[in-house]
């Protein structure tokens, strides 16, 4: 589950974390009085879900409170990258005498949390990744013994961080690495944290997502995981607990296994165009496989859609029922494709068939697309 | 010899009372495997499917001599019965189920190689040993014995897989799904070794999918460490990517992740690319693999 | 520090072991009103920091209000093994259908957690451990690990408790090893964890220790670790950074390193009866020694002074002249033996003995007690 | 040879700007100790004693071959830099700082065994080889070389029954304060193992004291594993002891931890038993000991 700036930078305060003044508002009246409050210049931020925010006119500095009117009222209700801006947070613009980045990750390979410093924090952060890795300093981390002060001064020392800073750079990265364990995140990042002028330090940016299957144990009052979820479709896909990314196309898809779907894709993409990734994760029932059905459907104008489904964890008829009573209470007409394999894999095929279901019942993948491209140019 | 799972391997289900794990217990036995009993704490003297039911790991392997254990342990229990099970000195564990927290998963990771235990998962369909048994969900159906192994990290792409294969009359040597999450207990690598080792293999499919370094670091240890031929395919080329947020994650891989990117690195250990899941019966009629 | 059952309840509860209902008073009145509130018979448990409280008559039930008058006017102000009980809390009087115990200490030996479980729980657990060691569960943890709910239920298996009782007391013990941790403690006890009737649990004694070395960077407002001392000769070492036991002798010591002292006492105490240890700890300088000597002086009636120090962190002659300046400026009258050895040796002696200090110059102790015998008897 | 400490023995000292940690680095070195530097996280590139500081133990291991340090860290940083000790490559350390908290002492303890370091403290006045060097604070008039062995749980006490021998003509091969700690890094056997080992030590004398059991667990260690003589005093006979609190520690220690439990256990082991510190000339001069 990710965070907003303005949701992270509320748990760094928690754990001592130094950020700017601010307050996320919802309307221009409320950031007006904010502003006033905090002294112009300030920074308005938009709040969305979404890296490359500042490159695509999320962060504007205002100088006075008409122009503040001005920018709040276009960024309210604006959209940044396709999502809507609800939120802005209004903060304090701080002195910039250097700019730093401190990110902590989960290395998927070694299955251990790594830390990873530079002293050229920034948007441009990735690029000096590539082309001078020597400024950042990395520490894989053992997550038997933890984290440790002298790795964090040890980084900065590496990176030439003066001695006056080293003490207080490596306690703020000491700190989010506490609440990287305590609040299991996948990612939790300060891009830039600012040294100011008198060598202060402000976290001026968060990034903090935490992991979703970790998120029911936390004991910290979280905010709704799905209600942040923009895209409708996207968000009754995580309800029921299915991925769902919507696309530009008008094929449907139900996949069983992420993989599976990427393979589907990647085959019906040469020749059509998918108008959703859906994958179902184990266990497929009738009332999921309705859902899924149902949730599909909700895109309007879809040519077909594809089904490909193992039967694994539960057998694959249950699912089928759960298609055939979507197909038969809502009269779908366009032609439903489905490879259905695994347990009970006959009993599934005449159920499929049974409401006009074209069924496919070989292992490729590259078939049944063939079966369901010949079915769209029919149309 | 297969690898991991053979005729010595005595199984134990934990979390064997649940709904799935019935049904899955019953084709596990109905597919040959040597399961012994299972596992779900508090009902202990239970039977299911004629198995013992044991409250504890421990107790079972006293009484069943298990030296094997698939999970199907709801995720927030797994880290704790992980434990369990490695201090009953079981030393191959499959954990079936999806969700566990990454923060265990690491923790998970770092007990059983501290403890030189050898486990798949999480969220895999488990092992797969064409006619002599599984340990997992695979569906039985799609399998045939033969000399290929095959690694997936995509559950059901692994079934698709040994599918081909097995309309193709190409068997499969043993079936091993490396498990979906970002952190999976076991890497590419480590299971490439024992299928290099195995004399009932003749040559290895990997699946693989985009995202992560699995594969560009199979393509380094194919390079170091095997001599049996290696064909791969890679899903998600058209796959949308998600939004991302933050750096870390780009700065900490050496390998942008793309399925180029795995092309590259994999072509460059002599891996033969399948560009299509069908590829791979060419692949395997045009070398004579069975 | 250890500290108080209600403060170890207080504990308890923020990690949700459950405890009796119960409040702490310092008077009568207050015991009075909150007897009627939890509903008679109360029990009445004495505040003091020692064990075997309830055989010492520190833990009474009263069924009336008459009763928990006498009773409680009775224990305030009384002493239990010594320490003058200023505090008692008036707690509800559980049914009792089965008394559990659980501790958690560390094995010095191995460097390592122990968790201890019984079903035979109450004040005879040391018995029970020693007649029916099959009755009590042992498990040491791996610090690195951490403990885990299955070794909690495992032991409580093997203990034969009943598949109904094992979730809820496995949960306890996970609380109470989680407070163990978080407050770095040298020992959590409940004794008993207390079954009631319904299978509910109550920690209906708490025994809790936090690490001295640990206390300031514990984060929760502990109580004053100096305060709940009572004899004032003690407390005044604890804030001058010695450890001062008081004893019934009249000979005082001070002595350099616990090995030390009580190698002088067990030399001493053969003949002459030692009127307290102190140990200095590392690190002595004028100003200590001063104070050590101004602490030992408080005990009225010595009949002599054992100074029993090596100069190993500081140079020795630092302390002596801390030594003589309390001499002087105090004009101390009973003779003082002083084996002083280390850096600085001679310059130590001389300045001791300006102050007419008997000094002994070989290494062995018993040389020096010896001196201090023939002093005392010559007196 | 010595143990743990030799002619190739190359020691930081941490923490070498404190004000005792200067002085006692002086001694150390006037001693003859092979110091090569010290380390003070932000005090790099001062000397002390003309030895260069660095802020990190990694530059000083870098810059001097250091492979020892002795610790003069402030309680409340020792275990952040044990940590940074062992992570570069010393294997052998002295912790002289007292009240290091006892949680601290146990994640200490796991780390030095995962990395096979040898570290003994907290609370020990360290190591002295007479005439060789010392690392730590004990003061060098009270020793004078020869073969007998010290090990010895209190600082001070070490230092008497150095100075008992030394003014009887005996000397010491090395002498070893284990610590005074409830929790120490190395136990009373694995400093045995190593005296047992030296053929430069011909007899060991154990300075022990009521508590814990240290001394029990020697003296099973004696049995199976010491063929040189040993001997043994225990301090605390008639020490008053802590009003107790919990049975905790009462239950899982296995012997009581009085001096005549330990006294006990000892003498089976074929241990002589000083009851009073001067009894070890006794002792020294029947055996002929030097």
């Amino acid at each position: 589950m990710r965070l907003y700036e303005f949701e992270a930078a509320n748990l760094f305060k928690t754990k001592g974390i130094p950020v700017p003044r601010q307050k996320v508002v919802e309307t221009t009246e409320e950031a007006l009085s904010i502003a006033g409050e905090i002294g112009y210049p300030v920074l308005i931020k938009a709040q969305v879900l979404v890296g490359g925010r500042g490159l695509a006119g999320g962060i504007k500095t205002v100088s006075t409170p008409e122009e503040l009117e001005d920018t709040a009222g276009q960024m309210l209700g604006s959209e940044i990258k396709g999502l809507p801006v609800r939120k802005i947070l209004v903060s304090e613009k701080a002195d910039i005498s250097k700019e730093l980045y401190v990110g902590i990750t989960i290395d998927g390979y070694s299955g251990k949390p790594v830390v990873l410093v530079s002293t050229e924090g920034g948007v441009n952060i990735e690029k000096v990744a590539r082309t001078s890795p020597e400024k950042i300093g990395t520490a894989t981390i053992d997550p038997k013994f933890g984290f440790y002060p002298y790795q964090a001064r040890s980084l900065l020392r590496k990176l030439g961080l003066s001695k006056r800073l080293l003490g207080s750079c490596a306690d703020v990265i000491n700190r989010l690495y506490t609440l990287f364990t305590e609040f299991e995140a996948l990612i939790a990042e300060i891009n830039p944290l600012v040294v100011l002028p008198n060598e202060g330090l402000l976290a001026a940016d968060a990034v903090f997502e935490i992991d979703p299957s970790a998120v029911s144990r936390i004991k910290y009052p979280l905010p709704d995981r799905f209600e942040r979820i923009e895209n409708p479709m996207e968000r009754k896909g995580k309800e029921i607990g299915v991925t769902y990314v919507d696309l530009d196309g008008d094929i449907g898809l139900i996949s069983s296994g992420a993989g599976l779907g990427m393979a589907s894709m990647d085959i019906i993409g040469k020749i059509l165009r998918p108008g959703n990734f859906l994958e179902t994760g184990g266990g497929i029932t009738e009332e999921l496989l309705y859902k899924c059905m149902e949730l599909v459907m909700m895109k309007p104008n879809l040519k077909a859609i594809f089904i490909n489904i193992y039967g694994g964890i539960n057998p694959i008829h249950e699912g089928a029922k759960g298609v055939v009573r979507y197909i038969k209470e809502h009269q779908v007409k366009i032609p439903i494709v489905a490879k259905a394999l695994g347990n009970h894999q006959e009993e599934t095929w005449e159920i499929l068939r049974s409401a006009g279901v074209h069924v496919v019942t070989e292992a490729a993948t590259e078939k049944a697309v063939d079966r369901l491209i010949e079915l769209v140019r029919k149309r | 010899m297969s690898i991991l799972l053979d005729e010595k391997t005595r199984v134990i289900v934990q979390g064997i009372t649940g709904k799935i794990a019935r049904v899955q217990t019953k084709w596990m036995l109905d597919y040959g495997t040597t399961i012994v009993g299972g596992v779900t704490p508090g009902k202990g003297g239970a039977t299911v499917e004629g198995l013992p039911v044991f409250d504890s790991v421990e107790e079972a392997v006293k009484e069943t001599g298990a030296n094997a254990s698939v999970f199907f342990v709801p995720a927030p229990f797994v880290l704790d019965a992980f434990y369990e099970t490695i201090d009953a000195a079981i030393k191959f564990i499959v954990i079936v189920p999806e969700h566990v927290p990454v923060h265990d998963v690491m923790k998970m990771r770092s007990y059983a190689i501290e403890n030189k235990v050898f486990a798949i998962g999480p969220t895999t369909p488990g092992i797969l040993v064409p006619g002599k048994g599984k340990m997992g969900i695979m569906p039985a159906s799609m399998f045939a014995p033969g000399r290929v192994g095959i690694i997936s990290r995509s559950g059901t792409l692994s079934y698709e897989f040994a599918g081909i294969l097995s309309e193709n009359n190409v068997g499969q040597s043993t079936v091993v799904g490396m498990g979906a999450d970002p952190i999976v207990l076991a890497n590419l690598p480590d299971i490439l070794e024992l299928f290099e080792k195995d004399d009932e293999t003749d040559a290895v499919i990997i699946v693989g999918e985009v995202g992560g370094e699995q594969e560009e670091r199979a393509a380094k240890y194919i390079t170091s460490h095997m001599k049996k031929p290696v064909a791969a395919y890679i899903a998600g080329r058209f796959s949308p990517q998600g939004k991302r947020m933050g750096h870390a994650g780009a700065i900490v891989r050496s390998s942008a992740g793309t399925v180029e990117a795995k092309w590259e690195a994999l072509a460059k250990a002599k891996v033969t690319i399948l560009e299509s899941p069908m590829d791979v019966s060419y692949w395997t009629s045009k070398h004579g693999f069975h």
